[in-house]
């Protein structure tokens, strides 16, 4: 069976060129599968649509760059939900780095659904330390931002005149890439019960099901993938559902792989090979 | 604009290159991502946290209680030689304290207390008592494998055993969300390079 | 010796939990400060860890060792980004701003889609259904890669319906499991540092 | 406090939270199961705890980086203090750091947070002394790389790639790194253990490693290595409050099934 050995030895950059192929010729040749909306993301949804118009959010997204391609679309449809309900916005970021994409997420959404800075929503900026921040606006929101980013003091900023703490606000949304989240979790809403919306990667998704479970989170969109079901539900195609079709024919290549690689090393082990060299990796008990 | 596309567009052919073997294009990327990192970070905490927390109160407001952070800090500077070890062990005392004190309610209320709370709700009506009741053998058992004062025999040993079965499902969960979360960010690469740097794709 | 510091760590340590049971205002306010000024601790240390690369890298040039020019790169853009955010801050529009953009962010995105293509070749070779477990790991990976993305529904309706009760049965229990014991562990290892029994992070194992 | 605003919130003078009484009894509970268990290993001398199978390998690794004359290389992990996994990694390292310093091979520490790297150099400086060997103490062999994660990974993947150590160590908090360098070190046939408390990550260790630490097993690693009972005691003390929990949650389903929800209300945490 020389063959799958042949097969099992190939050089990894051959499959490298799959991968890369996999990625870019779906976004050349675009197929536009339809996008399935899942459950959690309906819940972040449609808590964010039974919103009252008037009500106030804080909109914390906690991402830089090299993340962005998932949270930065997220961001601009969650906004452009929340402008087009007549919901006005108090956003910030716990990262420096993450101050001009937030600005950019959120001048992208206003000038799509015509929303006014001050009127509309307020852009408060970056400062820095998350339990710092988190239990300081618990405290006196004015304590952490006296001023916005661009320093105008919060009295003089409608959206955010009569907000002083968690108390005044409907709800806490926390797009983020990061450990920031589960702070999120443990002061904004365990320490004060603010009303909480998570949008986090694809990778820490799963891990915060145990807290919709518990209605400690209302909502979870999770990754590329649950933007792409927030842009369906807002009916926008952005960045998110562009990218889908990509999404699926990789993941369909990596299934592929790790079929092929399981099914030639049992037809070499039967053969009485030995199965492409050593195993990698053992499971510890 | 262009010059900026095109520098990015290098540093990430540099940086793909890695996928071939390791090479100077790679060695000098990563080179100039560890300066820059370093710069970076400095800068941004000198401008948000030792300006606004530091400088300010104790220049302009003459807050004085400004002055124990600050010593705080400078004696974790004084770790730079090794006789000071010593004296930074006082910075790393109260840092650490501080986070430890954090940490203990935190955890307790946020990740103990609610979820017991949560595992403890009556079983939902119907075929939903089905699931409360897999979700509760679930994490009886994976507690039980984590379970580490006794050796996993008898009824412990069991339950342990179908505890590992649950917690692969969940990794392999876990594992499928992280393979989307790598594409995505691959995607977006590509497609950075074909439309910005390219413009083989319509822009957005 | 180091008698102070561990009382210092106490101290901090079960001031900060006890305020955690005071709503009155001023604890509060004690609160934030006291986490205010853990920020500025670590500023510094964050210069102290600068330091400790600059040296490392100028020890690699003084000494010529292999590959030295390179050091030199890291040296510079050290020295030159920190001079110039110390100088012009580092805000929207600054020169770091544009170093940021252009430098730092696409070399960290790069790094992270690197990982696409090392999880395919890992899928490739190193996946394997070896046992019962690694075999219910990689079902449920590869149930999880088809059904979640559109070609799932394609082949069946009923796949994100089987990705949604994966995620809601077995990955929250299992993750619930995880959070609790965690959860203690983290409980356990912060009373231990506050009550003196875990000293490590004084230099005493 | 209040320096401005239209909305004065009425200040809160209370000096207790009635509503966090559970946590505060949970915590006092939690204190309590601690202090018994410290008085039980006082007078037994140890006290049991399960094997660990990745811990074993430990002292082969390092037995193997001795023999090839390489460094063995220590990630420990990428978060700061405040994470617990942080604090597994500094305890575990400076045993590692003993062991290195007795079979006489070098180590290499690099990293993520400057705090975490002022613990860590003192740590190691204390093993090696320890040991008594102070004078093999390699100044700098504990250094900062970068608190930008992907930096950090850039150039650890260098080094694996240049120097080439026979055993690779990641103990701690791991997020996206994770398979990127175990997947170089895996490239470089180096042995390689990993242990972690970030769940997510350990699917990818697990299929790139020798050994796992899974989840939990990196704190009860911690204190196991070192074999003190006092360290023990914790262990068996988490294990009291894991069967606590189980038995409320089984508890306050039957009371709740009975007409009684009173349990499962306690358990709320307001």
């Amino acid at each position: 069976m020389t063959w799958v050995r042949q097969l099992l030895a190939i050089d990894r950059r051959i499959i490298f060129l799959l991968v890369g192929a996999g990625a870019a010729l779906p976004l050349l040749f675009p197929l536009n599968l339809p996008v399935a909306v899942t459950p959690r993301v309906r819940a972040a949804y449609d808590a964010i649509d039974a919103l009252p118009p008037g009500s106030k959010v804080l909109l914390s997204m906690d991402y830089e760059p090299d993340i962005m391609a998932e949270l930065f679309p997220m961001s601009v449809a969650v906004l452009r939900h929340c402008f087009r309900k007549h919901v006005q916005v108090i956003a910030m970021t716990l990262y420096p780095a993450g101050t001009g994409l937030g600005e950019r997420a959120i001048s992208t959404a206003a000038k799509a659904e015509g929303a006014v800075l001050n009127r509309d929503y307020a852009w408060l900026g970056y400062k820095s330390g998350f339990q710092v921040v988190m239990i300081g606006i618990g405290e006196n929101l004015r304590g952490m931002y006296p001023v916005d980013f661009y320093g105008t003091p919060l009295d003089s900023i409608p959206v955010t005149r009569h907000v002083n703490s968690y108390a005044q606000l409907q709800m806490v949304i926390n797009l983020s890439g990061s450990s920031a989240a589960d702070y999120w979790i443990q002061f904004a809403q365990g320490r004060y019960h603010a009303p909480l919306v998570i949008g986090c990667t694809a990778v820490m998704a799963t891990d915060y099901y145990p807290y919709l479970s518990s209605k400690q989170l209302l909502g979870l969109i999770g990754g590329m993938k649950g933007a792409a079901e927030y842009e369906r539900l807002i009916d926008t195609f952005g960045d998110a559902r562009r990218g889908m079709d990509a999404q699926s024919l990789v993941h369909l290549i990596v299934v592929g792989l790790v079929i092929v690689g399981n099914a030639a090393l049992f037809i070499s082990k039967r053969s009485g090979g030995d199965g492409g060299g050593p195993a990698s990796g053992s499971m510890t008990r | 604009m262009t010059l900026q596309t095109w520098i990015a567009a290098f540093l990430t052919l540099c940086v793909f290159s890695f996928l071939y073997k390791d090479n100077p294009f790679y060695r000098f990327a990563e080179h100039l991502f560890v300066g820059a990192a370093a710069g970076y970070l400095l800068a941004v905490q000198w401008q948000n946290v030792l300006i606004p927390n530091v400088w300010t109160p104790l220049l302009h407001d003459h807050k004085l209680v400004v002055l124990i952070p600050l010593a705080l800090g400078l004696m974790m500077l004084a770790r730079a030689w090794d006789k000071g070890a010593g004296i930074a062990r006082w910075s790393l005392a109260f840092y650490v304290g501080i986070y430890s004190g954090v940490a203990i309610p935190g955890y307790m209320q946020a990740q103990i207390f609610a979820q017991l709370a949560d595992a403890a709700k009556p079983f939902a009506p119907g075929w939903g008592a089905v699931n409360s009741a897999l979700v509760l053998v679930g994490l009886l058992t994976v507690l039980a494998y984590f379970f580490f004062s006794a050796p996993h025999k008898g009824v412990h040993g069991a339950g342990a055993r179908v505890g590992i079965y649950f917690l692969m499902v969940a990794f392999g969960a876990s594992f499928g969300y992280t393979v989307m979360a790598r594409v995505s960010l691959l995607i977006a690469r590509v497609q950075f390079l074909l439309r910005d740097w390219l413009h083989v794709l319509p822009g957005p | 010796m180091r008698r102070g510091p561990l009382l210092l760590t106490f101290l901090s340590g079960a001031a900060i939990a006890a305020l955690f049971f005071i709503p009155h205002y001023r604890a509060q306010a004690a609160n934030s400060m006291l986490l205010e000024w853990t920020l500025v601790v670590y500023a510094f240390a964050l210069i102290l860890g600068s330091i400790s690369l600059w040296n490392s890298h100028a020890r690699k040039v003084r000494n010529r060792a292999e590959g030295w020019g390179f050091s030199v790169v890291t040296l510079v853009s050290l020295l030159a980004i920190t001079a110039l955010g110390v100088w012009k801050g580092v805000g929207e529009g600054t020169p770091v701003d544009w170093i940021y953009n252009t430098v730092n962010s696409p070399l960290a995105s790069t790094m992270f889609a690197l990982l696409a293509f090392v999880i395919a070749s890992a899928a490739f070779r190193a996946f394997r259904a070896r046992s019962v477990e690694a075999t219910l790991l990689l079902v449920t990976a590869i149930v999880m890669m088809i059904g979640r993305v559109s070609i799932g529904e394609l082949i069946s309706h009923r796949l994100p319906g089987i990705t949604e009760w994966l995620l809601d049965v077995p990955n929250l229990a299992a993750k619930r499991a995880i959070a609790i014991g965690v959860g203690l562990g983290a409980v356990s290892t912060a009373l231990k540092i506050i009550l003196g029994i875990e000293r490590s992070y004084l230099g005493r194992s | 406090m209040v320096r401005s605003g239209f909305v004065t919130p009425e200040l809160d003078t209370r000096w207790f939270d009635p509503a966090r009484l559970n946590v505060l009894i949970g915590i006092l509970l939690f204190t309590a199961f601690l202090v018994v268990n410290i008085f039980r290993a006082r007078a037994k001398g140890t006290l049991y705890v399960r094997p660990i199978a990745g811990l074993k390998a430990l002292d082969e690794a390092i037995g193997r980086a001795t023999e090839m004359g390489r460094p063995v290389l220590y990630v420990p992990g990428l978060s700061d203090m405040s994470e617990v996994g942080t604090f597994a990694a500094i305890t575990i390292c400076a045993r590692l750091a003993y062991r290195v310093a007795e079979m006489g091979c070098d180590i290499d520490v690099p990293c993520y947070d400057p705090v975490v790297m002022t613990v860590l150099d003192g740590a190691v400086r204390e093993a090696y002394s320890k040991a008594g060997k102070p004078d093999a103490f390699r100044p700098g062999c504990v250094h900062y790389v970068s608190a930008q994660q992907m930096a950090y990974v850039a150039a650890v993947n260098g080094f694996m790639l240049r120097e080439l150590p026979a055993a690779n160590i990641y103990m701690g908090s791991f997020y996206a790194e994770s398979l990127l360098l175990a997947e170089t070190g895996a490239r470089t046939g180096a042995i390689q253990i990993a242990g972690t408390d970030k769940v997510t990550q350990l699917p990818f260790f697990v299929c790139a490693c020798d050994y796992t630490l899974l989840g939990e097993e990196l704190f009860a690693a911690s204190a196991y290595l070192g074999r003190e009972p006092i360290q023990l005691a914790t262990v068996i003390a988490q294990d009291w409050a894991k069967a606590l929990a189980a038995a409320a949650i089984v508890g306050a389903l039957v009371l709740s099934a009975l007409g009684h929800p009173a349990l499962q209300t306690w358990l709320k945490v307001a």
